[in-house]
């Protein structure tokens, strides 16, 4: 098996996890037009959801997404009506300040709670070796589970009810509330969803990286550039961007210095801002 | 009667509409050009084309001799072709007086800012909102905000003035307030070229009118011929109070 | 003996009420938190048992003075821009007589610049790179050996065991491991050795797939390099995780700490290049052995010490023999005095450079190497295997 | 014009004041802490000409005075050039980089360009973290040989410090000057509604452009002084993501869009934090009070202190730019 293949393969298998990741703020962003600045923190509780759950029951990580999940989606209710009810109808850049001021706020605490110092989840799966390589098997049950919780959002938008109502709203906010949505709880179903799906990826980070209270920033900058390239309020999109961008690393990484990787991304996102507002991958709900 | 503004084919087209479609027209000195067509008949989308908000796709702008083809509005301004929107846009957070002086000073005469003071003052004054002078903006009425439109594009000191629906939404009152200043700024020696729904105003201020329908241009002639017009009254068939109006106008 | 006592009892109340007290404060920050808190820790806890002993003692004696020692210390995060503003703090507002560096090359070099802005004599310890002392520092003394010497170690045992190893380094892209690594590769070339791939990574890296992917790429046997705990821990599991097929791999600074042990199987093998180890066995002129110091710390943190320990307690030392050599703690004195050390501890022989081009390097000191392998009961020990003639247990190679 | 603003002399008196006070008596201590409230001031100044004056947030100011800091220190360790060329080249340096950088991102407007901020700050910091002529990830330092010339380290800190309450003052005057400027009054107007103010003939374009790059310069002089006083830079701490951060929150706090607001809302910020500084446990709070200090202002008092001032006494404003 060739270098390239592998590092090509590791970077489709943490792809993915970068794309649930985004998918929560595409989503948020999508709907009500949301630049999430809490996104990061909350992948960060994600990750010490995990360290702690694991730490207090030793039941196997993959289980434990769901209390995760539902933790999220608690927290993320709480944090919409800290940070966004109110600012809805106000400019963006009020609630890209006070999605942010929440954001300091919960990172100072996890600090208070956590210090900076890193932590670790120590669970690990075997995993596949093909040749030289292997390919762990908590990477590949991330990229698992990954996919199935985009999979099962997609249905849950697709199929259910409420689903159909947040897609309503997302389209044409006046439009939904004349066809009788009330347009509050969807928002905050919505924001709530968004969150969670924040907390899951920061979950399955946990089970792969060190990390600490900090580490959500990371890949609060990474959802944006995955956002910006799938173009915004395409959750899916946001999944099938996060697997390109994995795979661009991936494809990249044998030739240079993954330190450079940064500058590449940082550069794309900041040009395909500039040239493809609307995202690359199609145009915006609104 | 020269001609200030010459446009020549020009046409916007946004995905699959086709908004403004090969429109050609002059408007004279000291005109007064009335544009109507029914809603989405193009007129706003006409008016941003002609002060640069957007680009045309094809033809010519030709505004005192000099080609405007593609210059961006704040250019457009300084040549001296004002405008007002038909949605007003006073900038909320500044007052009454310092919205006009952003107009003086950034218009035809590049003004410095005491002669920018000087002008809104005498400007202010003309629209009748010099008692509002230091009110902010937010806090004015709507009629007051359409005054604050044209005073802000007056201080400029353009030679030509588009104006956008500037009488939409008045009372009888302040509409003939409005008519009077419109035939003010036409006396003084500033050329009009308006989009206007309110007819019998229209008919009576215009020397010319321009008819839109679906983004062309479907008749270009005095009042009282456009009335007549075969292809206006289809258009308007739609609307059949605006074809009384537009009979009952004259 | 017992009046006598009973007198210096008095007497020191005495002094506590008048205010005539004679302490001295020493100022330094601690990573408590942050990337670096691991390492810094243990560094601190060899500072803690060498005060604790010295004030159990009755205080530095010096010029017919005795000094109690008291810490004025707070927690830097890992992070530079803190580290400048605890140390001002610290000179400006606590008084600090004689100052301790922080933990790790980049902080030090950081407080180093206002140290010597105010001229505040500081004894550097878990920080080893050379460039700092090459300044113009002139109150640096440094109580590691330089960095230099950290893998030209590591490569002179493996030129022993097997001439024929092709080398990958990978090492984290901050001061010290820059310095390790710089010289290091220059040193594997010289003495014949196929280094097939070099990479730095980001101080914060998590992920080291990539690099690991092109690790077994290179065909490399032997992996060198590694920067801190939290990246060399981490790059460590990562490499036991990918089964990446090496023979050898020797990382800085992580594999010396007593939690290496947490990593279980991938801790297996792992080499470090260490200051100190408790197996060292010097004969001290100066102060505890290396047996008795052992003991007390580890009766004190119920764990073994690091190198990191026993140089935060080495620095303690040198720095009361100079101010007993220097009768007081006036500080050109007791920088004379320091200037002049040449003592064997239980860490080691300690002498600073006095060329003015690097003042205060570390010229006395050596680096060991040290390896983690299975005892007997399938336990993991650390076991000294270099230099030969003072192993504790035989290099294994290859790990597996 | 400007001899008549009360603005005008309070600032000078602050300038005189900041120099003053340590240099008499020689308090070292009181210095240092009032440099940090210099450069805060400095910061949210010119922050305050993007976010007050033209109503683009930028997330990312901070990048203008690491790049200063790294073109300073550049200069000055590898080019051995004087403190004073070295900051004023860094400036200008900076200043037509920020040009550059901003006929690019300022093509956006809203969220759009406050998040393109963030991917020039994080794309600068990478590429700095791996150009080799900038020392990597390890950084650039100052040799101490470079305080000879000026006398010694001592000399040499509080040189540094003069040099950073004038950059202060001017940082200070700018806004004020700009504030009743017609340059002031068209970006006003941008802030308001750009497209309005582009229809009644602002080049919005130029004058963002030129307000990005001019809100460069005093941060990267800034930059150059104070990693020279530092005596090394990293990209670590020269494109602290989290000072530009805190740089809104001061400007918030304050009062955006006026000039005694920045000033109020730095100085009254970087105390507290100076506050918090030595307990871990109190650090994390200051994030914890700087984000709630934030949510109020936003929610109670969009106008912050200087705001909330002038609606208690609406005359203010006149004093009170």
């Amino acid at each position: 098996m060739s270098g390239i293949l592998a590092s090509m393969i590791d970077g489709l298998l943490i792809g993915s996890v970068y794309g649930l990741a985004a998918m929560g703020l595409s989503l948020i962003w999508g709907v009500m037009d949301v630049i999430n600045l809490t996104h990061g923190a909350m992948i960060a509780l994600g990750m010490f959801g995990m360290y702690l759950l694991f730490g207090a029951s030793a039941a196997n990580p993959y289980l434990l997404l769901i209390p995760v999940i539902a933790a999220g989606l608690v927290l993320g209710m709480i944090v919409y009506w800290l940070s966004v009810s109110w600012v809805i109808d106000r400019p963006q850049l009020m609630s890209l300040l006070s999605t942010f001021a929440v954001n300091m706020m919960v990172i100072g605490i996890g600090t208070a709670i956590w210090s900076t110092s890193p932590y670790n989840v120590n669970f690990s799966l075997p995993g596949i070796t093909v040749g030289a390589y292997t390919f762990t098997g908590n990477h590949i049950a991330a990229a698992i589970s990954a996919v199935v919780i985009a999979l099962l959002l997609e249905l849950f938008l697709y199929r259910t009810r409420a689903g159909k109502a947040i897609r309503a709203v997302a389209d044409n906010r006046d439009a939904a509330e004349l066809m009788g949505i009330s347009s509050t709880q969807v928002l905050m179903v919505a924001f709530a969803i968004g969150i969670a799906l924040a907390a899951a990826s920061g979950a399955l980070v946990s089970t792969l990286f060190p990390f600490t209270i900090l580490s959500g920033a990371s890949y609060q900058l990474k959802s944006f550039v995955v956002t910006v390239l799938a173009g915004l309020g395409k959750p899916f999109g946001a999944l099938v961007a996060g697997v390109l961008l994995g795979l661009l690393e991936g494809a990249v990484s044998p030739f240079i210095a993954v330190s450079w990787i940064p500058l590449i991304e940082f550069g794309l996102f900041v040009v395909v801002l500039i040239l493809f507002p609307r995202g690359i991958f199609g145009r915006a709900t609104a | 009667m020269t001609d200030l503004l010459q446009v020549r084919g020009i046409s916007k087209r946004f995905g699959g509409l086709q908004a403004v479609a090969d429109v050609s027209f002059n408007l004279g000195e000291g005109e007064i050009l009335g544009l109507i067509g029914p809603n989405g008949a193009g007129k706003t989308t006409l008016f941003n084309l002609v002060n640069g908000v957007f680009k045309s796709d094809a033809g010519t702008i030709t505004f005192l001799g000099k080609d405007i083809t593609g210059r961006s509005p704040d250019q457009v301004v300084h040549l001296g072709l004002a405008r007002t929107h038909q949605i007003v846009r006073p900038l909320s957070g500044m007052s009454v007086l310092e919205n006009v002086i952003v107009g003086a000073c950034f218009g035809r005469e590049n003004q410095s800012m005491r002669e920018a003071r000087a002008t809104a003052l005498e400007v202010l004054e003309r629209v009748g909102l010099a008692d509002r002078a230091n009110s902010s903006a937010r806090a004015l009425t709507l009629a007051g905000k359409k005054r604050l439109e044209v005073a802000r594009a007056l201080a400029a000191r353009p030679m030509l003035l588009l104006l956008d629906e500037v009488l939409a939404g008045l009372n009888p009152t302040e509409i003939g307030q409005m008519i009077a200043l419109i035939l003010s700024i036409r006396d003084g020696g500033v050329s009009v070229f308006m989009i206007e729904h309110v007819m019998q105003a229209i008919m009576n201020l215009s020397d010319r009118i321009v008819v839109l329908n679906l983004g062309r241009k479907i008749a270009e002639a005095p009042p009282a011929e456009v009335v007549k017009n075969a292809d206006v009254v289809e258009a308007y068939l739609g609307f059949p109070d605006i074809v009384d109006k537009l009979r009952g106008a004259q | 003996m017992k009046r006598t006592s009973l007198i210096a009892f008095l007497l020191s109340l005495f002094f506590v009420a008048g205010g005539f007290a004679q302490t001295i404060t020493l100022g330094f920050t601690v990573s408590r938190t942050g990337s670096l808190n691991v390492d810094s820790l243990e560094q601190y806890r060899g500072f803690e048992l060498w005060r604790d002993t010295v004030n159990a003692a009755g205080g530095i004696k010096a010029g017919g003075k005795s000094y109690k020692v008291q810490f004025a210390s707070y927690d830097d995060e890992s992070n530079s821009k803190r580290v400048q503003q605890l140390y001002t703090r610290m000179i400006l507002e606590d008084k600090a007589d004689f100052l301790f560096s922080p933990y790790s090359s980049s902080l030090t070099a950081t407080a180093s610049i206002v140290t010597e802005q105010y001229e505040k004599i500081m004894l550097t310890t878990g920080a080893a790179e050379e460039k700092t002392y090459k300044l113009g520092n002139q109150h640096l003394y440094q109580m590691f050996a330089p960095a230099t010497q950290y893998l030209t170690v590591a490569l002179d045992a493996l030129k022993a065991k097997d001439p024929k190893a092709t080398v990958a380094f990978v090492y984290e892209d901050a001061s010290f491991s820059v310095a390790v690594v710089t010289p290091a590769k220059a040193y594997a070339q010289q003495l014949g050795f196929n280094v097939v791939f070099t990479e730095a990574y980001a101080p914060n890296t998590t992920d080291f797939s990539a690099i690991i992917d092109k690790v077994i790429a290179s065909k490399a046997t032997v992996l060198l390099g590694g920067g801190h705990y939290a990246d060399g821990s981490t790059l460590a599991r990562q490499l036991y995780g990918h089964k990446v097929p090496l023979k050898m791999i020797s990382l800085l600074v992580a594999p010396d700490s007593p939690q290496w042990a947490e990593l279980g199987d991938a801790a297996v093998g792992v080499i470090v290049p260490s200051q100190w180890e408790p197996q060292s066995t010097f004969k001290a002129q100066y102060g505890p052995s290396g047996a008795d110091f052992g003991k007390a710390y580890t009766a004190k943190y119920n764990a073994p010490p690091s190198y990191e320990s026993a140089g935060g307690y080495a620095s303690g030392l040198v720095l009361q023999h100079a101010i007993e050599q220097a009768g007081g703690i006036d500080t050109d004195k007791v920088a004379g005095a320091l200037n002049s050390t040449d003592i064997t501890t239980f860490y080691g022989r300690t002498k600073f450079s006095t060329v003015a081009s690097e003042h205060g390097l570390q010229v006395g000191h050596a680096i060991v190497l040290a390896q983690w392998q299975k005892d007997k009961a399938g336990k993991l020990v650390k076991q000294v295997i270099w230099p030969l003639a003072g192993k504790s247990a035989d290099l294994v190679y290859p790990i597996h | 014009m400007m001899l008549r603003r009360p603005l005008f002399w309070l600032i000078l008196l602050l300038a005189a004041v900041f120099a003053w006070l340590p240099k008499h008596g020689n308090n070292v201590a009181l210095r240092e802490d009032l440099i940090l409230v210099a450069v805060a001031i400095i910061l949210t100044s010119n922050l305050n000409l993007m976010i007050g004056y033209t109503g683009y947030v930028n997330f990312g100011h901070i990048v203008f005075y690491g790049l200063g800091g790294y073109v300073g220190l550049y200069l000055m360790t590898v080019r051995s050039w004087h403190l004073i060329p070295a900051a004023l080249t860094a400036g200008v340096a900076v200043s037509v980089l920020a040009l550059l950088f901003g006929l690019g991102i300022l093509r956006l407007r809203g969220a759009y360009f406050a998040l393109a901020t963030i991917g020039v700050l994080e794309a600068v910091q990478a590429f700095v973290s791996n150009f080799e002529s900038w020392g990597r990830s390890t950084g650039m330092y100052v040799s101490f040989e470079s305080y000879v010339p000026m006398g010694g380290p001592k000399h040499a800190l509080w040189l540094t410090y003069f040099l950073i309450i004038g950059v202060m003052a001017l940082s200070l005057m700018l806004s004020l000057g700009i504030r009743r400027s017609k340059f002031g009054l068209g970006l006003f107007a941008i802030r308001e509604d750009e497209d309005a103010a582009i229809v009644l003939g602002v080049n919005a374009t130029l004058y963002k452009a030129i307000i990005y790059s001019v809100s460069a310069f005093l941060p990267a002089v800034a930059g150059a002084l104070m990693f020279f006083k530092n005596g090394m830079i990293d990209p670590s701490i020269a494109f602290e993501y989290m000072l530009s951060l805190e740089g809104i929150v001061m400007l918030m706090l304050g009062g955006q869009g006026t000039v005694a607001g920045s000033a109020l809302g730095a100085g009254l910020y970087e105390r507290l934090r100076s506050y918090l500084l030595t307990s871990p446990r109190l650090s994390a709070f200051h994030l914890v009070i700087a984000g709630a200090l934030l949510l109020l202002v936003i929610r109670l008092a969009p106008g912050g202190l200087i705001g909330w001032l002038y609606r208690l006494v609406p005359r203010s404003r006149e004093v009170i730019e």
